[in-house]
């Protein structure tokens, strides 16, 4: 039972710092490290949902599951998104707030 | 424009002392946190989720692990869907860029090529065996995929695998397999039972370690080039001369 | 029932796996999907809405699809403009890799356009039909990652740093929504939306699981104040994957933020939180269409426009308070095929004139109307559909909106939707009458005429959106047939 | 499914088809295009006067298509809708002759042809719509496809004029549409019936519904011209003759003053607005509009705006008459001049075309002893003005004449003060040009003079005002035969039971 809380709040602790850091810090990195914590956190709640104290019996498998598929989906998504920015940082030596900038202007031709 | 204005002042308080409306979201956040806080803490503790459902119908499922049988056979459909989001992933990288190709051979020295040779093999076993005790115990094609794309990374690091040169077509069929063999042996039990993924109960086992089997090595590549980020060189109709094809990266 | 969902799965594996033919297999899935949609809208007039259990494992355990009315209209939605976007991409690409430089790199845009955007219909379908609340986030997930690589396809630095934003936007969207369904989950024990209907006991758990949810999906659909990353990523992508984001892509995260507000959670919502939506979506209204008029491209005009409809669609909210179902489906029905067809019909438009002229700056669009009859027309089709104007699927809506406003009394609202469908006239005409100006010195770039392909889709879809609202009476009778509130209301059938 | 119904959408089609027809011709297909307008043309009058004997002799033509419940498009064929609609598809005829003859050899023929058509085919969905749905469907329809006619030339200033149009008239459209949910939401169904819905909703929203009856008549009254709404109509000068003629004549203003009537006869009905006793308003409102635009048009030395102003002040004359309408004479008056007024005024813009077209002239004072030059052109336009001032045995003295006579019964002196005072100045602003023209001393070449052949002009150019000018005289001095638009006015006002 305070195990189970325990590593909820945890989780949640864990989210909400993610979050934090997503929010104050615009380097690329640093936004795909804090949205992976933030999903350690989501990912940590679930696996304390699975544990049901004895008179319930033992452990729910479904967020087991859910928890792996998960991870496996926040392991591609941070992939991707590190390559991207890798990609931002390549393709343009500017400043970020020039890329910033720039974002807002549609694709110019390219002959 | 104020997301701009934002990320300019984010940008100059780079280090600095946090300025007043990152300490408003601090205290946002902080009592978006005590409310979810205390609403689990409130929770009641009573619901026992779908445990005795899955244990109602565990010996249908042809496996003794709980997790694996919720994951490949109650809820195949996830994990069909999941597998694609990898492959997805992969694609996805493989659309941004060629591989960045380092010009000379790594410096490896001998004590890193002996742990390799030593590891690489041990790592397949690993592998293996975790995929063949998904059925009963933890464990499953995720994580002997994990394994695999480990090994991969290994190779690829060491450069005695190199991405880029590895023709384009093979790779392409190692990281489609396990999802095709997957909506294959889901759409074979739609004809057999008339439900996709709805395996008949005797050869439930065996399709699923099969499943796995294909999976977790699809899964190892999808890792392994997901790490090399980038598409091989000749993946695409007739790519002629790579320095055209190279010249992409300046732009006008 | 799984046909639109396995036929372009498979498309795109082969797609991916095999690089010769992928416009054909592509072509064939689009089809095919579209048939088979067809098929299914059958069966639901004929037997009613529908469940199939994936691997005949009944819920709560297994996972559950069906199809009702206006899934099945989403669905429709979804397979027309697919093919439609399907031919225009490959007359797009052809064009570009033709007349160009550097083809290479454009048949290698072309060579993953297919797989990602097969897997992304896929994906579409699977959110549309699904009932599974996890189910759904997978589907999240496959859209999320198939649209920020399509919109990272052009390859050009712009577009690769919108994308990414898209992308963690739509990750930090799919994670507040997961945690929702974690909050659910530990309070109710169920995934199966079905059974959630019947079990949905108001507690903290499940209002706090709620809010999670609806702000996750709330930031994926761009609703205003959420909005900031949508016009960048939508304006600065290729033509036909434009297409595809503004027409499809926020639609599907709607659609579910809609079914879970209006089906499973009703008696949770509250009428603040109601007029809370419907005044966001008011200022997103607003807001969206005087940003349009300060454009200087059409592209992001077009992209901003979009942020202005998908207000009417939260406007919708506060006004179900009235017969529930029935009115508020209907306008939400009739506004998103509405502004799907006409908004794929602008970017259409858009993108042919781009290929054009090489530039789409709105205030050298001088005299396009010589050298491209048809896309100008398609434009000014679509453009009155935008704008409300009889007899297009928009003008449905917002009759219908204006109407429900009245009855309850609600004429702010109604104040708002006439402004909203002024300004959008203001934004639509600005362009229009560039396309009408004769220039004095009369030289269009010298470029190569553009293919029917190109053309051809554009009006279709714009003529779509006009006649929509002609035949208003067969969508109503689809929703009817899903959805019981529409049957008690018109017991005898619909017209 | 029998021939009463198909004959509406048939009337409709008789006219869109070309038009669709004409937008996918090549640019270089002259002689087609134009056998293309005429057979529409001819067709589209062929089958209205079948409509009008049907409805002399008691069918009843009626067509429904219901889109979702609540909102369905009625087609309805009345004595009212055959009035408009026979005017609008007689002078449609003439119209294209003239433009035929006007647009020779300029550019993008197919858009102006193909958008002529649609508006036409609009037009007469506005004279055959049953409900007041359908009429904001064709009414915002109308505004869309004479904006390209009106923007025609592709300057810069056409453009101005064109956007300040569409500013207008789809502000006015907006009001129009709040004002048809909300009317809906009180009285249901709004079918033109000719009775008005039941007087026992004004015991119960008697405020809500008289403004709804202000909203409405702003959202027609945008393109009526009333004043303060008019600033459109004197820019929409820009656009080449045949399109102004059009607007002034056939199909915008027209519309506009169409939908006071169906409003006041039909949606409200007399009863009730006496009830109400918003009319009142209406009256001033007209009024104002009809010294206005007289005054105003004093003031102008460009032929087109003179006579664009002139219009103004003549189309109240319908709202005056409408506004009076416990009074069948003035209501007679009011409708009859919805016929006279656009036979006038379209003869007066053919004229204007052709001495732009021939000599150059758009001035008034470039038009001294024109009439040497060019005697059929001013022949025509006299009778026009004269017809305008009121002179009899034209048809302008048959609407005065009644409008006044009701105003009379009514015991309203200030009509008679008022008619009297407008035509007063009308006089002064078209008797000066009528004398510099036949019997002033040409001064100097004409500003430049464009065609040189046996006619003063080129033939179609020549026709169309003629015939008007001929009508505007004969149907002046048959007024009381058996077969005449005051005839008809008769029939219509009968039919009211007023």
């Amino acid at each position: 039972m305070i195990t189970t809380l325990l590593y909820s709040m945890t989780g949640l602790l864990l989210f909400a710092m993610g979050l934090f850091t997503l929010f104050i810090h615009s380097h690329p990195l640093r936004k795909i490290l804090a949205v992976n914590v933030m999903s350690t956190g989501v990912f940590l709640i679930m696996v304390a949902t699975a544990y049901k104290p004895m008179p319930l019996g033992n452990i729910d498998p479904v967020p087991h599951a859910m928890v792996l598929t998960g991870i496996v989906v926040s392991v591609s998504v941070t992939a991707l998104a590190l390559l991207l920015a890798c990609r931002v940082q390549e393709t343009s030596n500017l400043d970020l707030l020039e890329r910033k900038k720039q974002a807002r202007i549609p694709e110019e031709s390219r002959r | 424009m104020k997301t701009e204005k934002k990320s300019i002042r984010r940008i100059r308080n780079r280090g600095k002392r946090l300025d007043a409306w990152q300490l408003l979201l601090l205290f946002l956040l902080l009592c978006l946190t005590t409310v979810l806080g205390t609403i689990i803490w409130t929770m009641p503790e009573n619901t026992s989720g779908l445990t005795d459902a899955v244990a109602r119908l565990q010996e249908q499922s042809g496996v003794e692990s709980p997790v694996t049988a919720v994951l490949l056979n109650f809820r195949g459909y996830d994990t069909l869907l999941e597998v694609m989001v990898l492959l997805l992933a992969v694609i996805g990288a493989w659309s941004l860029a060629k591989a960045p190709f380092s010009g000379q051979a790594a410096d490896t020295g001998p004590v890193q090529m002996g742990v390799v040779r030593l590891l690489v093999p041990l790592m397949f076993l690993v592998a293996a065996y975790l995929v063949w005790q998904g059925s009963h115990l933890a464990g499953g094609a995720f994580q002997g995929g994990a394994i695999l794309g480990a090994a991969g990374v290994l190779l690829l690091v060491t450069e005695l695998l190199f991405l880029p040169a590895i023709p384009a077509l093979p790779l392409r069929i190692g990281l489609v397999f396990g999802p095709l063999l997957f909506v294959v042996i889901a759409l074979f039990c739609l004809c057999l039972t008339g439900h996709l993924l709805g395996y008949p109960e005797q050869a439930a086992g065996g399709l699923i370690l099969l499943i796995e089997t294909a999976c977790a090595i699809s899964i190892g590549l999808t890792l392994a080039s997901l790490f090399a980020g980038g598409h091989p060189e000749d993946d695409h109709p007739q790519s002629v001369n790579p320095t055209e094809h190279s010249d992409k990266e300046e732009w006008p | 029932m799984i046909s639109p969902i396995i036929l372009p799965l498979i498309a795109g594996l082969l797609c991916f796996l095999l690089n010769r033919r992928t416009f054909a297999i592509a072509l064939a899935a689009a089809v095919a999907n579209l048939l088979a949609v067809c098929f299914l809208t059958y069966q639901l007039l004929l037997f009613g809405p529908m469940r199939c259990h994936m691997g005949g494992w009944q819920p709560p355990l297994g996972i559950t699809l069906r199809s009702d009315g206006p899934a099945v209209l989403m669905l429709l939605m979804t397979a027309v403009t697919g093919l439609a976007i399907t031919v225009y991409a490959r007359g797009y690409f052809s064009h570009r890799i033709l007349n160009l430089r550097q083809a290479t790199q454009h048949q290698e845009q072309q060579r993953y356009f297919w797989p990602l955007w097969m897997l992304l219909l896929a994906g579409l379908n699977g959110l549309f039909l699904s009932n599974d609340i996890f189910n759904l986030y997978v589907t999240l997930e496959i859209i999320a990652i198939a649209a920020a690589s399509l919109a990272a396809l052009s390859g050009k630095p712009a577009s690769q740093l919108a994308s990414f934003r898209y992308l963690l936007v739509s990750l930090l969207g799919s994670l507040t929504y997961l945690l929702g369904v974690v909050f659910l989950y530990r309070s109710c024990g169920i995934l199966d939306l079905d059974i959630l209907q019947h079990h949905v006991a108001n507690g903290p758990g499940i209002r706090a699981a709620l809010a999670l949810m609806s702000i996750g999906l709330l930031l994926k659909t761009a609703l205003v104040p959420l909005h900031f990353w949508l016009p960048p990523t939508h304006a600065n992508a290729l033509a036909p994957v434009s297409v595809i984001l503004s027409g499809l892509v926020v639609k599907g995260s709607f659609y579910l933020l809609f079914r879970l507000w209006f089906e499973i959670f009703t008696q949770l919502i509250t009428p603040s939180a109601l007029n809370f939506m419907g005044t966001l979506g008011a200022v997103a209204i607003l807001w969206g269409a005087v940003q349009a008029m300060r454009q200087h491209r059409l592209k992001l005009m077009v992209a901003y426009s979009t942020v202005s409809q998908l207000g009417y669609l939260f406007i919708a909210f506060p006004l179900s308070r009235i017969d529930e179902s029935i009115q508020v489906w209907s306008i939400v029905i009739f506004m998103a095929l509405g502004h799907a067809c006409a908004k794929s019909a602008l970017f259409m438009v858009a993108g042919a004139v781009f290929l054009h002229l090489g530039h789409d700056r709105i205030k050298d669009l001088n005299g396009v109307r010589a050298s491209l009859p048809i896309p100008v027309f398609a434009y000014g089709i679509a453009g009155v559909s935008l704008m409300g104007l009889p007899p297009s699927a928009g003008f449905i809506g917002k009759w219908l909106l204006l109407t429900s406003s009245l009855t309850s009394s609600q004429w702010w609202w109604a104040l708002v939707i006439i402004t909203g469908s002024l300004l959008a006239m203001i934004y639509v005409f600005r362009v229009m009458s560039r396309f009408f100006v004769i220039p004095e010195d009369y030289s269009v770039t010298t470029s190569a005429p553009l293919s029917p392909l190109l053309e051809w889709p554009a009006l279709i879809m714009a003529l779509i959106s006009l006649f929509l609202g002609l035949a208003a009476s067969w969508p109503m009778k689809i929703l009817a047939t899903g959805n019981t509130a529409l049957t008690q209301v018109f017991p005898g059938g619909l017209p | 499914m029998n021939w009463e119904q198909w004959l509406l959408p048939a009337i409709l089609l008789s006219s869109f088809i070309p038009g669709i027809i004409i937008f996918a011709l090549p640019e270089e297909r002259h002689r087609l295009r134009t056998v293309l307008n005429l057979c529409g043309s001819i067709l589209k009058i062929v089958l209205i006067l079948v409509m009008d004997t049907g409805i002399y002799f008691g069918y009843n033509f009626e067509i429904r298509l219901s889109l979702i419940p609540g909102v369905e498009l009625l087609l309805n064929g009345d004595p009212l809708s055959a009035l408009f609609a026979t005017l609008s598809s007689v002078l449609w005829l003439l119209t294209t002759v003239y433009a035929i003859g006007y647009l020779e050899g300029s550019p993008n023929r197919s858009h102006f042809f193909g958008y002529f058509s649609l508006c036409v085919t609009v037009t007469i969905g506005i004279a055959l719509a049953g409900n007041l749905i359908t009429f904001l469907l064709f009414y915002e329809l109308l505004t869309l496809t004479t904006y390209p006619l009106i923007i025609h030339r592709g300057t810069e200033k056409s453009l101005r004029a064109g956007r300040n149009y569409l500013i207008y008239a789809f502000s006015g459209g907006a009001v129009f549409l709040f004002a048809v949910v909300a009317l809906q939401t009180i009285i249901g169904p709004t079918d033109f019936t000719g009775a008005g819905f039941s007087p026992s909703f004004i015991d119960t929203h008697a405020t809500a519904l008289a403004l709804i009856f202000i909203l409405l008549i702003i959202g027609v009254g945008v393109k009526a011209a009333l004043v303060p709404l008019h600033g459109w109509l004197p820019q929409a000068m820009v656009a080449p003759a045949p399109v102004s003629a059009l607007l002034h004549a056939v199909a915008v203003v027209k519309a506009g003053a169409f939908g006071i009537i169906r409003i006041v006869l039909d949606v409200y009905g007399p009863q009730n607005l006496l009830l109400l006793g918003v009319l009142p308003l209406l009256a001033a409102v007209a009024s104002i509009t009809i010294l206005y635009g007289s005054i105003r048009a004093l003031q102008q030395d460009d032929l087109k705006r003179r006579l664009a102003f002139s219009t103004i002040s003549q189309v109240s004359y319908i709202a005056l008459g409408i506004s009076l309408v416990d009074q069948p004479l003035a209501v007679i008056g009011g409708l009859v001049h919805l016929v006279h007024q656009g036979l006038m005024k379209i003869t007066l813009f053919f004229c204007a075309g052709n001495l732009a077209e021939t000599l150059g002239i758009h001035r008034i004072s470039e038009m001294d002893g024109v009439a040497r030059r060019m005697p059929f052109t001013m022949a025509a336009f006299s009778v026009g003005a004269l017809g305008m001032i009121g002179i009899p045995p034209t048809v302008g003295f048959v609407s005065k004449w009644y409008l006044g006579l009701g105003g009379l019964a009514a015991g309203n002196w200030w009509v008679v003060l008022i008619l009297a005072v407008s035509s007063l100045l009308n006089a002064c602003y078209f008797l000066p040009i009528l004398i510099r023209a036949w019997f002033g001393k040409q001064q100097g070449p004409w500003p430049d003079e464009l065609y040189s052949g046996r006619f003063e002009t080129r033939f179609m150019l020549l026709i169309p005002p003629l015939v008007t000018a001929f009508i505007v005289i004969a149907a002046g001095a048959v007024a009381n035969a058996q077969i005449s638009p005051l005839a008809w006015v008769r029939f219509i006002v009968r039919k009211y039971g007023l």
